[in-house]
């Protein structure tokens, strides 16, 4: 059942160093201030998982709280490269990291699998792919009424699973809406979940078929007004497409970084 | 080159426009971030208004005004029929059949047009060196494969838009992301439930199209103004063309003005 | 594409002998008018398809319509048995009947993976059960990752899918709202896809995440006001219940119920 | 019986009330049709107003005024905080393990909690020839598993409520649709991610447990003015009786006064 807490709050007891995490968010409703809470409070060799693992996890690893980084497209959208995570694959710096990489039908089906409670996800992928070559994490099945190969993928299902929305009601119930990409399944999926909202309202007024989670599927939720930024939230506030551009040369060095790491997000509080 | 009248014209819009032809109203089109999202908005807002516009972030039917700049933009959720969610895109819409084109970007391409988003490896590995040895080697880091793997079996057909170089076009790509006719051009045969694949190969030189029994690429119209030579220099393998060499129609009015006030919208909002 | 036409036509150019249909709707939009115009068309040895063959399908089963019912829970709901059903299973009367029985679980899998294109569907089921003596197409499958043996049947690929719906708009793109039940999943399933709704409107008014099937996803759109009665249609009419309890009577007689099949179908025309 | 004050009240009432005391405020319960549904909404309108149901119909955390007819009556979505597909609601909800309680009903049932809707035999058949033999040769045939297969396996525990009678509780069930502790009631033992199956059978006799050990249903409390004679004549085994047999609580005047209420607002609504 969902507690209400601070953001600050909600990573110190959700979040242990070691777990594996998944903060999820297609382009839309990146949870960032949940990030940002996670390098302040200097959560250490977390497993992270994401689809694409943007500009956050970026700030993440760069901030050194990452061992293992589990991924199908690693980019600044429209940009370029995430300079500190390639710092870290490449010079480990500022400490070394593994990789699992997939596709995003992979992903997607594996997050989809976890909400289904499954072990592993089937599907029709990595056909003449030489990814399998280099992740061990894909198998093969045989349906038996065909005898199709269908390629097949563990279950995602994180320790923690946290997501931004754009409303709870007083209850802890959660409206997403707009660009849903895989947050419903992160949440059914994982042990514990944090989800951090613009605002907390009577009623979500959400039509039949929303896509609602009933506070009893999430363990937190938190009020962080902006807690996207500088991704999106659908009705709230745009995506800030100069921050992702000016990223770029933000994260190109070590020194610009850990200097953007102090005044934005050591030198801030809780959101 | 300068543009200023809209007689004259870019390589890279001559590919952008070309890149568009390909698309027409009756097709479903699953779109790639980059080069491939502004081909296919262009033929939506010029030949093929009725085009449907899908992107893997779950946005169905979607008609941006200007281009994403990444592949969930606001715009794209907001112009589209209806946003489902990531999982049911690619198991419903995607897996499920749905997908007439594909429409991919890339960073290298083969002969046998296999794509690879993965890795430039660190020593251009000899043949049958590549994939985990690239892979284990990388000089340089790509974004991967985000859904071109599936994409390229899952739909019907595949197109593919990339500027034309030496370094993008080669022999061998490094790392197989995403299929294209397989290292040796039979990787489809014996596939069951697989479409196509690449069926046109759209460049700022020429179009090049796989060769119906060897699937191995081959020039088959030459953009106005491009010679076999720069085509051939431009190539990592020694490129063939086709006997009956066409030239690629130039850019309209019409489809040039279009192009630049889109680039032109999407540059004030972006910046914005 | 698709192409508007009379529910008459829809039946005559997309409903053949010897088809296999799933007529979907969960208690919900269950699309009455369309399967009165298939018994009225005389369509024979249909393999009929549905988790819940209710009214809708002791109807068509005692017309003689159906060679095989494929099913997971058949019954009159909240009244009793499905009496042309019985007499059609026990007796072959109006003539023999095959079936294959599921569980819910099976069948909603079975329909979300033949929509995913998929051979076969993968859950945890079965379990303990016995109805695995009674349907071959029950398989298991080891999962590669942990070894657990997992229940799998093959997806649910219907030449024809027929739903019922809300409304669709000019193009032909149509909203489903409320109990959604298996329908989309039905129409991507299907190889030919008639939706009927109550009306076309200007705009469909969809929230971003409603369950909305594109234009191009369903061969015939057709106007049928009322067609989902006595099942009902969220936002424009209730269920009518009387006529679940009255059809008991109807239907444990074969005289009354051909007396039915005369002035209820046969005597009226296209909806 | 008649009964008219509330300090009497029907055997079927008793049961009603009793089954509902099963749920608490924190459960998330996904209710079978029928006898779960009236009681799951009496503990909703009594003792546990955050009780969460569920119906298969997709309808979550529903609150219907009146009893569904049917599992996905309009008042069930009308009344939930959101309702999902139905390939949704058994893949994410249930068989996703959010569900603490499944609550069924069922035409027989066995000393071993296993469950049969699907047929009743021609010829009771002799032990080991149920399941298909009996599958093969009905006399009656049921409605089938429905939901009940995997909401048995799927769900934390599993609740039953059924009219106590000899053709009900049968020593061994002709077919076994769902199960309880398997035909030998060592069926839950070894099968993996299970839930712990029957913890409670509610009749308008008594309420009955599995055994810890033998998973054997036994008698741990009589309702009141029920005799163990009673219960021994309407069960077709050996039945037994805990140590402690308890008395079942009678109704409060509340929760006959809920229950008669919601039955008459139900007759009335299902008769308009």
């Amino acid at each position: 059942m969902t507690q209400f807490m601070t953001l600050s709050e909600a990573i110190a007891t959700q979040v242990n160093d070691g777990d594996s995490l998944a903060l999820e968010g297609f382009t839309h409703l990146i949870p960032f201030a949940a990030g940002h809470e996670i390098i302040r409070q200097q959560r250490k060799s977390l497993t992270l998982t994401r689809m694409t693992p943007d500009v956050i996890y970026d700030q993440l690893v760069g901030a050194g709280c990452v061992k293992k980084l589990v991924f199908s497209w690693g980019g600044n959208p429209g940009v370029g490269s995430l300079h500190r995570v390639r710092d870290a694959i490449e010079h480990a710096y500022p400490c070394p990291i593994e990789t699992v990489e997939h596709s995003h039908a992979a992903m997607a089906n594996a997050y989809e699998a976890g909400a289904a409670g499954l072990p592993m996800a089937l599907f029709r992928g990595y056909v003449g792919s030489e990814l399998p070559q280099a992740n061990d994490d894909i198998a093969w099945v045989t349906c038996p009424f065909t005898g199709e190969e269908l390629s097949a993928v563990p279950a995602i299902k994180p320790d923690v699973g946290i997501i931004h929305a754009q409303k709870a009601d007083r209850a802890g119930n959660v409206l997403i809406e707009g660009i849903v990409g895989v947050q419903k399944e992160v949440v059914l999926a994982s042990k514990r979940s944090i989800v951090t909202v613009e605002e907390i309202v009577d009623s979500l007024e959400a039509t039949p078929n929303a896509c609602v989670l009933p506070a009893w599927t999430i363990d937190v939720v938190a009020v962080v007004e902006g807690g996207a930024h500088p991704s999106y939230a659908h009705g709230y506030y745009p995506r800030d497409n100069n921050y992702y551009k000016q990223w770029d040369a933000i994260s190109r060095d070590r020194d610009s970084f850990n200097q953007w790491l102090e005044s934005h997000v050591f030198a801030k509080g809780d959101a | 080159m300068t543009v200023s009248g809209t007689t004259q014209y870019t390589p890279s819009e001559m590919m952008t426009v070309t890149a568009a032809r390909a698309l027409t109203s009756d097709m479903t089109c699953f779109v790639g971030i980059g080069l491939p999202s502004e081909a296919a908005n262009v033929a939506r807002m010029t030949h093929a208004p009725d085009v449907t516009l899908i992107y893997e972030s779950g946005t169905v039917q979607t008609k941006p005004d200007i281009l994403p700049l990444s592949i969930g933009d606001g715009e794209l959720c907001e112009s589209a029929l209806t946003t489902v969610s990531v999982p049911e895109m690619f198991r419903y819409w995607l897996q499920g059949g749905h997908i007439d084109v594909g429409f991919l970007g890339t960073a290298q391409i083969d002969r046998f047009a296999n794509l690879n988003t993965t890795v430039i490896a660190a020593n251009h590995p000899e043949s049958g060196k590549q994939g985990a040895h690239s892979y284990a080697n990388p000089k340089v880091r790509l974004p991967g494969g985000g859904g071109a793997p599936e994409i390229s079996t899952n739909a019907k057909e595949v197109f593919i838009t990339v500027k034309h170089s030496k370094r993008t076009f080669v022999e061998q790509v490094d790392f197989v992301t995403t299929i294209g006719f397989g290292r040796d051009g039979k990787g489809r045969d014996n596939a069951p439930n697989i479409g196509k694949g690449p069926t046109v190969v759209i460049t700022d030189l020429c179009i090049l199209k796989p060769d119906a029994n060897t699937k191995e690429l081959v020039v088959t119209s030459l953009h106005p103004g491009v010679t076999r030579e720069q085509v051939i220099e431009a190539t990592g393998w020694e490129i063939k063309f086709a006997e009956n060499l066409e030239s690629t129609p130039a850019p309209s009015e019409k489809e040039l003005i279009i192009l630049r006030e889109l680039k032109e919208r999407t540059a004030k909002a972006h910046s914005a």
